[in-house]
């Protein structure tokens, strides 16, 4: 065990993979010697060498292009995105090519080794295009797998998970918690299931699910809320897609009601699909609506990037109106 | 190529020099003349009678079966199809020029690299007619070939996105240290698409030793070409990527065959990619949703015509003795009867099992997917003659 | 009053806005001279010059790009994506420029005239890549409008609208009805108010809901429900973003039961953002759980495409499943 | 440029000849050298007094200003800064040359054009405090400036993406018959994204009067120009797309103004885009973010240091005897003290009202956007203290 980082657990979960399989191959803008505008590929390049750690010309819709053709060849490609507001030049080749190759192909060919790393998300004063969260674009594309680690524990391990799962796995990475979240990390190698929630804290009032740094926002509201003696049951996502719906279910059928935060706006996120299923799944047993504490339908603004955010008071606030439906 | 550093060897001048034509004027290789005789200064490159017969016999082929399964597809045997008359010279002579090993990452219109790589009639006819022994499983339109044996990666509509993918395939390949390349098709429309760049750029920087073959064929649907760029062609782009570049007769196989013989010398040698600019015309319609007459002249189809590549190819065959007219005729009549049962008999082949329709999303279905198939089971099991195809193995 | 189909109804939507207002401009792949793949802008190169309608050079975030910059100049672009399946290279021009510009410049700038036209949807043996209904992604993009017509009054009476309004407008054309669907539609200029959903049918048993091509489809249903004396109130949603929550708020109200039917994959699609929001809405009137309708996740299969649409008979089974929860 | 038409005028060659560096080696036109004297055969374009002032004051004002802003940033008053140092003499020179109507989409290391055009140090100040006096109402991080006043289109972050939007307002321009052309800036990094691709060609073919101006300084953040591309700069793409182009010293105002002079009045009266590459070297960190000593030398610093444009330009107008050592101490003496009181100042203004959270993202605001701003204005009410820029006004 090391403290590290999350920064330093990515890191530690690319050199890990490297070291084993000469096969994977990490490359994006600055990546290279540079190690990354955030360090998360610091020494790469110094240990594994130019040819298997890389800058690329600046452009994703390349960057996804070159790492779909080199899946499909057999190396196992680890690109980044460098900003995921930076992912959409990308959009094509993500949604029309990495996810549907293997179908499209009968299962001849595939890019089940590509893993696609991106740092989202607001609270870094950022605006409109450093903070976005695209994950609800992304779960609505079959063939695809999405991971958002919470800490540097879940990073190394689920990081090294997508690596060597064999699907596409766009891997994204709460920016916010780079530096900010610190943790205790096995130096040694291990991986955690993908498509697994973590239910984090057991509670008999209310099912509070987030992922990636809006976890810390749900903890704090549910603290806030056990002052009013309201019990909160806390579930990590942790995958987008596929996501772990019967986790969620038995939750909501224990606690009869479903409160979901995500950052991105609103209308058609992630929390909607949850809502949707989960309506479908517990309609018998929810005692109030299943509720959307999320970002607004607005770009994000920097100028009011507090009023915006999905908080823990906004969040407590939503899990006394839920309780006391 | 240039050093690369931004500044360094940068000549002065001291007046504004606008930079228009003047420099480029890049000419097109041409070995055979249109009769199929040896331009007088060319030199062949080598190739046996074995292989001549080759190119010509599967320059034959592909032109019946492009016949045959436009004229399937009037008669609603199939849905769709796309032929590629007139530019056989540019994918068969290139696909002569590389080695098994080599992969081919194609746009869609290379059906004739396709064939000379050994697919068969019968493969042919259960892609285009989405049937169980489809190796992609039916599931992309009529054309959309792919078949791993023969690295021959699976066809996909959105255009250009295989140029970057090439690239990276090429680069895996020369980390992996086999001793092949990466062959990559697309036409002038393509070339548009941001992806072309992105492709192109990346394989110059990162010395990947893929050959991009632009068949520039005048139009993209019915947009002609001089509505498509404002240059001289694609070849003068691969200069600016600092890219070897040829340009080449696409109509003459003996000059593509040439320039693709030495790009993948190149390429594999030195590491890098290398541009070919096949000048040729898409004699057939785009498809057969399409019908050219609204937007070109017959008579412009005519001049092309009599440039033929199959002609050329053949009269060359000729004055060296390797032609002979009844085995071509024998072959082109055996493959006639070869089209048309083979047709008969894949029209009556099944689609897959409906198991098919989730296998293939990831390597293996989720709990969503198995949700999802077990329901519709259930329900084609409740109303089979809503869904013929399928219902009857459940 | 003529008899039209779809696409004599889009043409004449764009003849009488190009002859209303010179600042109208209509591009894309093949449009000009040819008019099109699909014919829809037959006949304006001849009407109204090569500077007004015109071929692009293939490339989608091309297109998008250059009508972004055309509509902040002023002009009122309205670009052709041949296929909506073809629409992802342009997903950036689209998500972080088209619909951000009026945010981003405090109202200073806006690509507020741009209407993108795209033809959408299965059911024409296109597989993969001429079949998807993408609507969702753009559902989740703040700033945007997406608009569906279902039939050719409503094409030309809706794009009309589009064109006009001051919001970059996504206009998506069912394909499969293109020439299937025939009309009586006024040769004279009107529109149809944006957002508006339409309750196509009265009716006290369910609410069912759809857009586009799929209004058929539901409605063919509905018939054979009602066969079995259930009624159904049919909504077209019309309009995806915004969207009318409360037209269809106040009939869920009214029959206590949602179905929504659409195309595309059910996972993340728009049915969930409506099962959401109508289940907080709503949550006290719900006497079953909001039923989906959609295609399957995943890609569209050519082999399987009857199997995999959401067709009457899937639509009429789970009519009868709500009813007798 | 050639016909378009795709196999008109092309010439034969019977050798598979290979292209390479060959055609390319685009000169740059530098019209004073690194000492300010001007080149003995060169012709200086029509530059007054006055002009020659105002460009060389504003190179000096935009030099401050990045000082003062970056050690504002250092010192925590705003969160971001992003410095032009070096590149002066690309965007004033440049911005010079035009005509108030003309638009200027630019990247972001612009300051330089937008000072030029009269954007005043509280406007600057006003937009890095993103307060509610700032024209784009503060929702994008510091250096997004935007003014419609001064026809400066707002910047946003994603790459590239203004070039074909710049092709786009080109068109309307020369549809609305206004004699006033588009410039276009960006870097030779985010020339590598799809979209350059896509803008450069359809500006080509489209015939839109815009001028493309490439700031090539080097470094794409740490990544050098040698790992962005390997042709012949990003001149040699204009004239793989037809596009006429002019390879400039960027560090020379003089030859920036006579280039950009001369390309305006090609689009103008052409109704086409001209490329300018202008060489230079960012001798700014990228951004406030970001270390160059991770990546580069200080040597390699240096001899940039000794091409400073500023400088160059100064010595320049000494020689002519417009230069007023006085005058110019007075003139940076006074933009340091108008940055510091305007900081000072503007520090205090709030930020935009509550309301403007939901405004702007349409026309006027829909039903959904109602609700959640009236939802968190309840909200903000009963916690005022966890948003203390807006709970006082609601
Ligand atoms: C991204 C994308 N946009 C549009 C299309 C529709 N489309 C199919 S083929 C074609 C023309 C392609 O022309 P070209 O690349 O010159 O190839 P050719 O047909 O001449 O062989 C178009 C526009 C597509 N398949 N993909
Ligand atoms: C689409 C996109 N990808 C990545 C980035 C992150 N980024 C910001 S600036 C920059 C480098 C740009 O280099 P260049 O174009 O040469 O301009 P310079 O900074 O040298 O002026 C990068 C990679 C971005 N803003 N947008
Ligand atoms: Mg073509
Ligand atoms: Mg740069």
């Amino acid at each position: 065990m090391a403290k590290m980082n999350m920064l330093q657990a990515v890191n530690s979960a690319l050199i890990t993979a490297m070291t084993e399989n000469e096969k994977v191959m990490v490359f994006g803008e600055d990546v290279g010697h540079f190690g990354g505008v955030f360090r998360a590929t610091s020494n790469l390049q110094e240990k594994f060498g130019k040819a298997r750690c890389f800058n690329t010309p600046l452009t994703e819709q390349g960057i996804i292009g070159f790492a779909n053709g080199l899946a499909a060849q057999g190396s196992t490609p680890v690109a980044e995105i460098q900003f995921a507001d930076y992912i959409f030049p990308a959009f094509d080749q993500i949604v029309n090519e990495t996810a549907k190759w293997r179908y499209r192909s009968g299962g001849q060919f595939s890019c089940g080794s590509l893993t696609i790393r991106t740092p989202y998300g607001g609270g870094i004063s950022g605006g409109l295009y450093h903070s976005q969260s695209p994950e609800a674009f992304f779960a609505h594309v079959p063939g695809l797998k999405i991971v958002v680690p919470r800490n540097p524990y879940q990073a190394k391990g689920l990081l090294l998970a997508a690596i060597r799962d064999d699907n596409p796995v766009l891997f994204m990475e709460p920016k916010r918690l780079y530096r900010a979240s610190v943790g205790d990390v096995p130096e040694h190698d291990y991986t955690l299931a993908l498509g697994k929630a973590e239910v984090v804290q057991a509670g008999s009032d209310i099912t509070l699910l987030a992922w990636g740094a809006q976890m810390e926002v749900i903890e704090k509201a549910a603290a806030m809320a056990s002052q009013d003696g309201i019990s909160c049951e806390i579930i990590d996502l942790c995958s987008i897609l596929p996501w772990d719906r019967d986790t969620v279910a038995a939750s909501v059928k224990k606690t009869g009601r479903l409160l979901i935060n995500h950052e991105a706006p609103r209308t058609a996120g992630f929390a909607s699909e949850i809502a949707a299923s989960i309506q479908e799944a517990c309609f018998l047993h929810l005692e109030s609506p299943i509720t959307r504490v999320c970002g607004l339908d607005t770009p994000y603004p920097l100028a009011h990037e507090k009023e915006y955010m999905p908080d823990h008071l906004k969040t407590y606030e939503a899990i006394k109106r839920c309780v006391h439906f | 190529m240039k050093d690369r550093n931004h500044l360094s060897n940068v000549g002065l001048t001291n007046q504004v020099e606008v930079i228009s034509n003047g420099l480029l004027d890049i000419p097109m290789v041409q070995l055979l003349q249109a009769d199929g005789s040896l331009h007088g200064d060319a030199t062949l490159p080598d190739m046996s009678e074995e292989l001549a017969k080759k190119i010509l016999h599967t320059m034959q082929y592909i032109r019946i079966l492009d016949e045959r399964m436009v004229a399937a597809q009037r008669q609603g045997r199939i849905s769709f199809y796309l032929a590629c008359t007139g530019e056989e010279a540019s994918t068969i002579g290139s696909a002569a020029a590389l080695e098994p090993q080599d992969m081919i990452m194609s746009q869609y219109r290379e059906q004739g690299a396709l064939a000379f790589r050994g697919f068969t009639t019968e493969q042919f006819m259960n892609q285009m007619f989405s049937n169980e022994k489809e190796l992609n499983k039916g599931r992309q339109m009529p054309i959309h070939y792919g078949v791993k044996d023969l690295n021959f990666m699976t066809i996909s509509s959105p255009l250009g996105t295989q140029i970057p993918q090439a690239s990276g395939y090429a680069y895996g390949q020369k980390m992996a240290g086999v001793p092949a390349v990466t062959i990559c098709y697309f036409g002038e429309g393509a070339a548009s698409e941001g992806d072309f760049h992105a492709g192109m750029n990346m394989a110059a920087v990162l010395n990947c030793p893929v050959i991009f073959l632009c068949r520039n064929n005048g139009y993209a649907i019915s947009t002609p070409s001089e509505e498509q760029f404002a240059g001289d062609g694609i070849a003068s782009r691969g200069i600016g990527y600092g890219i070897k570049t040829i340009r080449v007769d696409g109509n003459d196989v003996m000059a593509v065959y040439a320039a693709t013989a030495k790009a993948r010398q190149i390429a594999l040698t030195e590491h890098c990619p290398v541009l070919i600019e096949a000048m040729t015309y898409r004699l057939a319609a785009h498809s057969t949703s399409d019908d050219p007459t609204g937007y070109r002249s017959k008579d412009e189809e005519e001049r092309w015509r009599a440039k033929d590549p199959v002609q050329r190819f053949a009269a060359w065959m000729q004055s060296k003795g390797w032609y002979n007219e009844e085995e071509s005729k024998a072959h082109i009549e055996q493959t006639r009867q070869e089209v048309l049962s083979q047709l008969k008999q894949v029209e009556k082949v099944p689609v897959c099992h409906i198991n098919e329709i989730i296998n293939d999303v990831y390597d293996t279905p989720p709990w969503h997917l198995k949700e999802q198939l077990a329901e519709l089971k259930a329900h084609i099991a409740k109303y089979p003659e809503a869904y013929p195809k399928t219902a009857g193995r459940l």
